[in-house]
């Protein structure tokens, strides 16, 4: 029974910090965009908004969910659910850090291992369309099935460069397998990322992955499913309630799924940018840091009333974390978990990061750019870059 | 053999040729292309001589296996080629002349539309020609014999918008068809008796064969051979086709219809001289055939006025005097005429080429004369021909001629003095055709002029080998064997031969140079036989009463009004009408019906498996 | 503690059951997204099926290839066209109904009294007992043993992709 | 009660009504599309037979078959609807009772 245990705490714990991922990936996105457009974001529940998502899951949840006359009923409530179930399948094959022993069980940091785990994230992100397709055609509504047919062929399309893109780096690391995907970077410098390895190559293959999986998450610049001023809403126009939120979620599910591929295929996983003993203090340093500039900022130049309080407090927290990591660095059993957690949630961090700052950059394409764009460039190029991995991994192994 | 493996590479090196020519040939620069023809004929000659100057004097035959093309019970015929010393003189031949012609063909065809096609017909006969030459077997050379007939074919038909072009190609086919079928028959005759058609196996097999025993499977093989050479050589009755080829352009005539293919039949019979020497009935028809072929194509020769068409017959008449020699067993003279006749023959067609060009396409002799001065370099090379096929020592013509002359001699006294006569007859004519077009007034209309170093090059050389060439292949040509009588005694024949052709000379020349109009009185005088010569004996029509007309007539009254008409569509018809008639009561089931058909499909397979059930059912 | 159920069984009978309702549902809805949406739930049973049989590889490739690419271009041409319900036929297909489905039923019969009788005791499925079936082994029998036909349906593929270009291009008037 | 195991030609058998009910869909279905995705149907059934004897022989090879069947079926699919399409803009039906131009 222990097996049956742990892997019910290891869902409770994922499922837990992926929802609350989720939730706070849309307050941080706010965030970002309105510092990028010159605004506030969202300052009014809590301090600088911090339990705005709450407020939204409450709003949402409260909302009448309205079923639109003559529309297909029961698809119409499957699509989302579809949606959401997809999208989060997939963070059940992510390692998030290497095998660890705690009360003497031993276990890895992940939910499942598959020695195929590539092959299903692929499989679960090729299904993945039937939400959005599904529920835009069951709304009975002409941007919906506009925005549910664009969808259709958008990601059958950007499938292509992206399964390619991540069959490239399998051609180096000679497995399917993501946890050994992930511990074959490891031990050494972040050169020994394939993303960094076969230069430049992989990177390129990285490059073009990144960009393939906006247009698979529906992201700008490749938003065209839901181009509001084109489709009103797109593929959940109709939608309202709890059945937008799923769709919502979903999207945002999406993100956080390709990003840790990403992160464990391309960017090392868990593994830190270089040896342990010294990465170990980085944790410590950067929280101290952060924690400094904003005690200083916040008792120096309080910009608004609160900042006064919630600044140092922050700050505080902060230090404090800091603390922790310090501490971690004597404890083997702690810091097991949280280096290896620290590391890979840095990097999934600074990836969804880019994906806010290129929706806060970038205008959105027109859709025959967006398939062009594909078909005659990102695709040859994946392709091109397969063949000459493979080329390179024959003739000098 | 421990040789390296590189026979293979002379002929495939025109094929490369004739494929770049053939396929990307219509987008090159002519340059380019004849860059490639001749380079590609060059290497393979370059190639043959330092093969034969690597191989030593051959005194065992050299020989080259690549792969088994066709094994089948004992039977087991494998791509082999062979070098031995006949190979070695044909090769020479071949290639040599080839080279020459090709180089000549550069010049002459400038203007011709189609000239990469040419070119890339030229290079596929080298191939074929090759092929035929260096290979092992029977069935090979029987590749290379068709494939030169092909070439030949494709080369006689090369002026695609003449009609009479295209006839006298499919005319040569058809012709050679006969020779190909006798050809196959002595192979099939060969693999019965001999089990194989590799040479070594089969000769050495014959060699041992007690001649009283075996004399009639001998004699028929032989004679089938011939009649195969009777066909490629332009040997009567099947020589018709050899004047109309000189429907194609005239280095093909020099090239295949003088110097090489039409020697394949006289190669052949030399190849097999082991199963003919066996077999004196068939030498005997050899002579015959060959004395005859020579005097009747010789008659026929001094009375054309189409220069292409006295060398023509000349080619034909030459042909009866190898088949001549080797019907006396002197394979080696015949071999040895064959390599003179390619020098003289080459200089006389490449010479009327000249004429023909520096005359903007007039072949008509009564409408030439007087070009001696206007060409000079093409008379001056046609005189060393002239003097050579006429048989003046020391040209080599006269050499070989003798030789073949003097074997004869030793089979036969008045088979001798036929010949001497007929050789007297070639002098005539050929002196008739150089003192009607060099000497005397220029009768024509068009502006002559001499044609360019591409084509007079190659007629120097060619013309300087029928001056000395005797000299220079003699040795390489006796060394074939076997032994040839020698001069010593003989002397008074070779007066005989030599004064023969003088004689023809002088009368030629008195006749067309002296006399004028003495040419009319003689055809006036003899009236019907002139006629009768000059229409060619009359053989085409006669072949075309005989046979093409019953068997056109048959094929049209009884074959096609009666068994097709009558019997085969009455039968068709009446199936199709059936048939027909049961469709109209099957149409109902297809209608059309995706679904319906699918039923079918359904029920067909529920029934199979039903079958399927009950028949495996009883066995458990 | 209770002895757990035995998985294997479960899992088959969970999954054939789905599979089989699936199949009817595709048969029987009236509209073509439904049968589609009823197929893809078939081939997602069939996915874990090859799973439990030990073909991981083809688990996935059924889920990329046919739900994720075939059933996907279904979908979107079943949109695109719009194409709705069937129309209730002026035809009655009586023959379909009342000699068709029996006539399968019958059929299915036999096969299954066939297949249980030519294989009485064959082996019995177990999860994880056949490990052939991952992606290196596939792929090695790809590309030695198969490598003609791997070849040559790559060019298939690429005629069906120009084919398919050519029929769907819209024609210029 | 449950066996314990599941033999091989259970999911032979499964495969067997699932091909059954491709053949049933072809057979009463008159939506072009409908149709064809019983074929689908079918070509999928006739996969797991082959899996399963792959299972049964212990030889990867039925696998391969499956994989090929895949790819054709892609290419059909491909094809196929391209075929639908076209027959869709000509004659703005996908009854298939309406597409008989195969007679005569």
């Amino acid at each position: 029974m222990d097996y049956f245990l742990v892997s019910l705490i290891k869902i409770v714990v994922v499922f837990g910090a992926f929802m609350t991922t989720l939730a706070y990936l849309q307050w941080v996105e706010r965030k970002v965009l309105a510092h990028i457009q010159l605004r506030l974001g969202p300052q009014r529940v809590g301090p600088h908004g911090l339990l705005q998502p709450l407020a939204d899951v409450i709003k949402l949840a409260t909302k009448e969910g309205v079923i639109p006359a003559n529309v297909n009923t029961f698809f119409y409530i499957l699509a989302p659910f579809i949606a959401v179930s997809l999208a989060l399948i997939s963070i059940a094959v992510i390692p998030f850090g290497p095998a660890i022993e705690l009360f003497g069980v031993r276990t890895n940091l992940e939910l499942t291992s598959l020695n195929i785990g590539v092959l299903l994230i692929l499989a679960i992100s090729s299904v993945g369309v039937y939400g959005i397709a599904l529920g835009g055609w069951a709304s009975n509504n002409k941007y919906s099935l506009m925005g549910g047919l664009r969808s259709s062929a958008q990601m059958i399309s950007y499938e292509l460069p992206m399964a390619i893109a991540l069959a490239t780096p399998l051609l180096v690391l000679n497995t399917l397998d993501l946890r050994q995907i992930a511990e074959r970077q490891g031990g050494g410098w972040f050169w020994n990322w394939t993303a960094f390895s076969a230069p430049p190559l992989l990177f390129i293959a990285f490059v073009v992955f990144l960009i393939s999986a906006f247009a698979e998450t529906n992201r700008v610049p490749f938003d065209l499913p839901e181009a509001e001023n084109e489709l009103v809403a797109g593929f959940h126009t109709e939608y309202s309630s709890l059945a937008f939120a799923g769709f919502f979620m979903a999207e945002y599910a999406n993100m956080v799924t390709i990003t840790c591929v990403a992160t464990t295929i391309f960017l090392g996983g868990w593994h830190p940018p270089f040896p342990a003993p010294y990465s170990n203090y980085v944790p410590t340093a950067l929280f101290w840091f952060f924690g400094a500039i904003l005690l200083f900022h916040g008792l120096t130049q309080p910009a608004r009333r609160w900042d006064r309080f919630t600044f140092p407090i922050f700050g505080v927290l902060s230090l404090g974390l800091g603390a922790i990591f310090l501490g971690a660095t004597f404890f083997p059993v702690v810091g097991q978990i949280l280096f290896p957690v620290f590391w890979f949630v840095a990097k999934v961090g600074l990836l969804l990061f880019i994906f806010i700052w290129v929706r806060g950059t970038l205008p959105r394409f027109r859709y025959d750019q967006l398939m062009r764009f594909t078909w005659t460039f990102l695709f040859p190029v994946a392709l091109g870059c397969l063949l000459l991995t493979g080329l390179k991994v024959a003739l000098f192994g | 053999m421990t040789e390296s493996q590189s026979l293979w590479l002379i002929p495939i090196l025109p094929l490369i040729g004739a494929a770049i020519n053939g396929l990307l040939g219509r987008r090159l620069p002519k340059a380019a292309v004849s860059a490639i023809a001749i380079l590609t004929v060059l290497g393979s000659f370059l190639w043959v001589i330092k093969t034969i100057s690597a191989l030593g004097d051959l005194a065992a035959p050299h020989s080259e296996h690549y792969f088994t093309w066709i094994q089948s019970g004992t039977l087991d015929i494998g791509v082999d080629f062979m070098i031995d010393r006949l190979t070695r003189v044909m090769l020479l031949i071949v290639t040599g002349v080839g080279l020459l012609i090709h180089i000549y063909a550069t010049g002459y065809m400038d203007h011709e539309e189609g000239f990469a096609r040419f070119f890339s017909y030229l290079n596929l006969f080298m191939f074929f020609m090759l092929t035929l030459v260096l290979a092992k077997n029977f069935l090979l050379v029987f590749v290379g014999w068709e494939g030169v007939g092909l070439a030949s074919y494709l080369l006689i038909g090369f002026y695609l918008k003449e009609k009479f072009a295209g006839d006298a190609g499919k005319k040569a086919f058809i012709v050679n068809r006969i020779g190909d079928f006798g050809f196959s028959l002595a192979m099939f005759l060969i693999v019965l008796t001999f089990g194989s058609l590799d040479f070594t196996k089969v000769f050495a097999a014959a060699a041992k064969m007690p001649v009283e025993a075996h004399a009639g499977i001998l004699t028929a093989i032989a004679l089938l051979i011939f009649v195969g050479a009777c066909g490629k050589s332009a040997q009567m009755p099947l020589y018709v086709w050899l004047p109309d080829a000189m429907a194609g352009p005239t280095p093909v005539s020099a090239l295949i219809h003088a110097a090489t293919m039409v020697t394949a039949g006289v190669y052949i019979v030399a190849r097999a001289s082991v199963i003919f020497d066996r077999a004196p009935l068939a030498l005997d028809v050899v002579s015959y055939i060959g004395l005859l072929t020579a005097v009747v194509a010789a008659t026929i020769g001094m009375t054309q006025y189409d220069i292409k068409k006295v060398f023509a017959y000349s080619t034909v008449s030459q042909l009866g005097f190898m088949f001549m020699a080797c019907g006396a067993k002197a394979y080696s003279s015949g071999i040895f005429h064959v390599a003179t006749h390619a020098f003289f023959k080459a200089v006389l067609f490449l010479g009327a080429g000249s004429v023909i060009h520096a005359l903007h396409g007039e072949q008509d002799m009564r409408n030439m004369g007087g070009l001696r001065s206007k060409t000079p370099q093409t008379f001056i090379t046609l005189c060393l021909a002239w003097l050579a096929i006429s048989g003046v020592p020391p040209f080599s013509g006269a050499m070989s001629k003798d030789e073949i002359l003097i074997a004869v001699h030793g089979k036969s006294e008045w088979m001798f003095w036929v010949g001497v006569v007929t050789a007297g007859l070639t002098a005539f004519y050929v002196s008739r055709a150089m003192f009607m077009t060099f000497f005397g007034e220029y009768r024509g209309k068009a502006h002559p002029h001499e044609s360019p170093f591409s084509m007079t090059g190659p007629l120097w050389v060619l013309g300087l080998l029928s001056a000395v060439g005797g000299y220079l292949v003699r040795d390489l040509v006796h060394s074939i064997g076997p032994e040839v009588a020698e001069h010593g005694d003989h002397s008074s024949l070779g007066f005989i031969v030599v004064a023969a052709g003088l004689i023809g000379i002088a009368l030629a020349a008195f006749v067309y140079l002296f006399s004028r109009g003495l040419s009319q009185s003689f055809a006036k005088a003899l009236g019907p036989v002139y006629h009768l010569v000059y229409d060619k004996y009359r053989v085409d029509e006669f072949y075309d009463a005989v046979i093409v007309r019953p068997i056109q007539a048959g094929s049209t009254w009884v074959l096609w009004r009666g068994v097709d008409h009558y019997l085969v569509d009455g039968l068709v018809q009446g199936i199709g009408n059936t048939i027909g008639n049961v469709g109209v009561v099957l149409r109902r089931a297809q209608g059309g019906h995706i679904p319906s058909y699918a039923t079918w499909i359904a029920v067909g397979a529920a029934a199979a498996l039903v079958g399927f059930q009950i028949l495996s059912g009883g066995a458990r | 503690m209770i002895p757990l159920p035995n998985l294997d069984v479960i899992a088959f009978l969970v999954l054939a059951t789905f599979a089989v309702l699936c199949g009817l549902s595709v048969i029987l809805q009236k509209h073509a997204v439904a049968s589609a949406l009823s197929l893809v739930g078939v081939m997602g049973a069939l996915a874990v099926l090859y799973l439990m049989l030990g073909a991981e590889f083809l688990a996935a490739v059924q889920m990329i290839v046919y739900a994720g690419a075939i059933m996907v271009l279904f979908v979107f041409v079943i949109m695109l066209l719009n194409a709705g319900s069937e129309q209730k036929s002026n035809r009655p297909r009586y023959f379909a109904y009342f000699a068709g489905i029996p006539a399968l039923l019958v059929f299915l019969g036999l096969i299954a009294n066939f297949i249980l009788r030519e294989l009485p005791n064959s082996a019995s499925v177990q999860f994880g007992a056949f490990t052939q079936g991952g992606p290196a082994p596939v792929g090695r029998l790809l590309f030695t043993k198969y490598l003609l036909p791997f070849e040559v349906t790559s060019l298939l593929v690429l005629i069906a992709i120009i084919g398919a270009m050519v029929l769907a291009k819209k024609e210029i008037d | 009660m449950l066996p314990n195991a599941v033999p091989v030609s259970w999911y032979l058998v499964l495969s067997a009504i699932l091909f059954s009910l491709g053949v049933a869909g072809f057979l009463i279905r008159r939506n072009i599309i409908t149709v064809f995705m019983c074929i689908e149907l079918m070509l999928n059934a006739v996969n797991l037979s082959f899996v399963a004897f792959s299972y049964e022989l212990k030889k990867i090879d039925g696998q391969l078959f499956t994989f090929f069947v895949m790819v054709v079926a892609a290419a059909e699919a491909a094809v196929g609807l391209a075929i639908i399409l076209t027959i869709f803009r000509h004659r703005m039906s996908l009854e298939i009772d309406d597409v008989s131009s195969l007679k005569n």
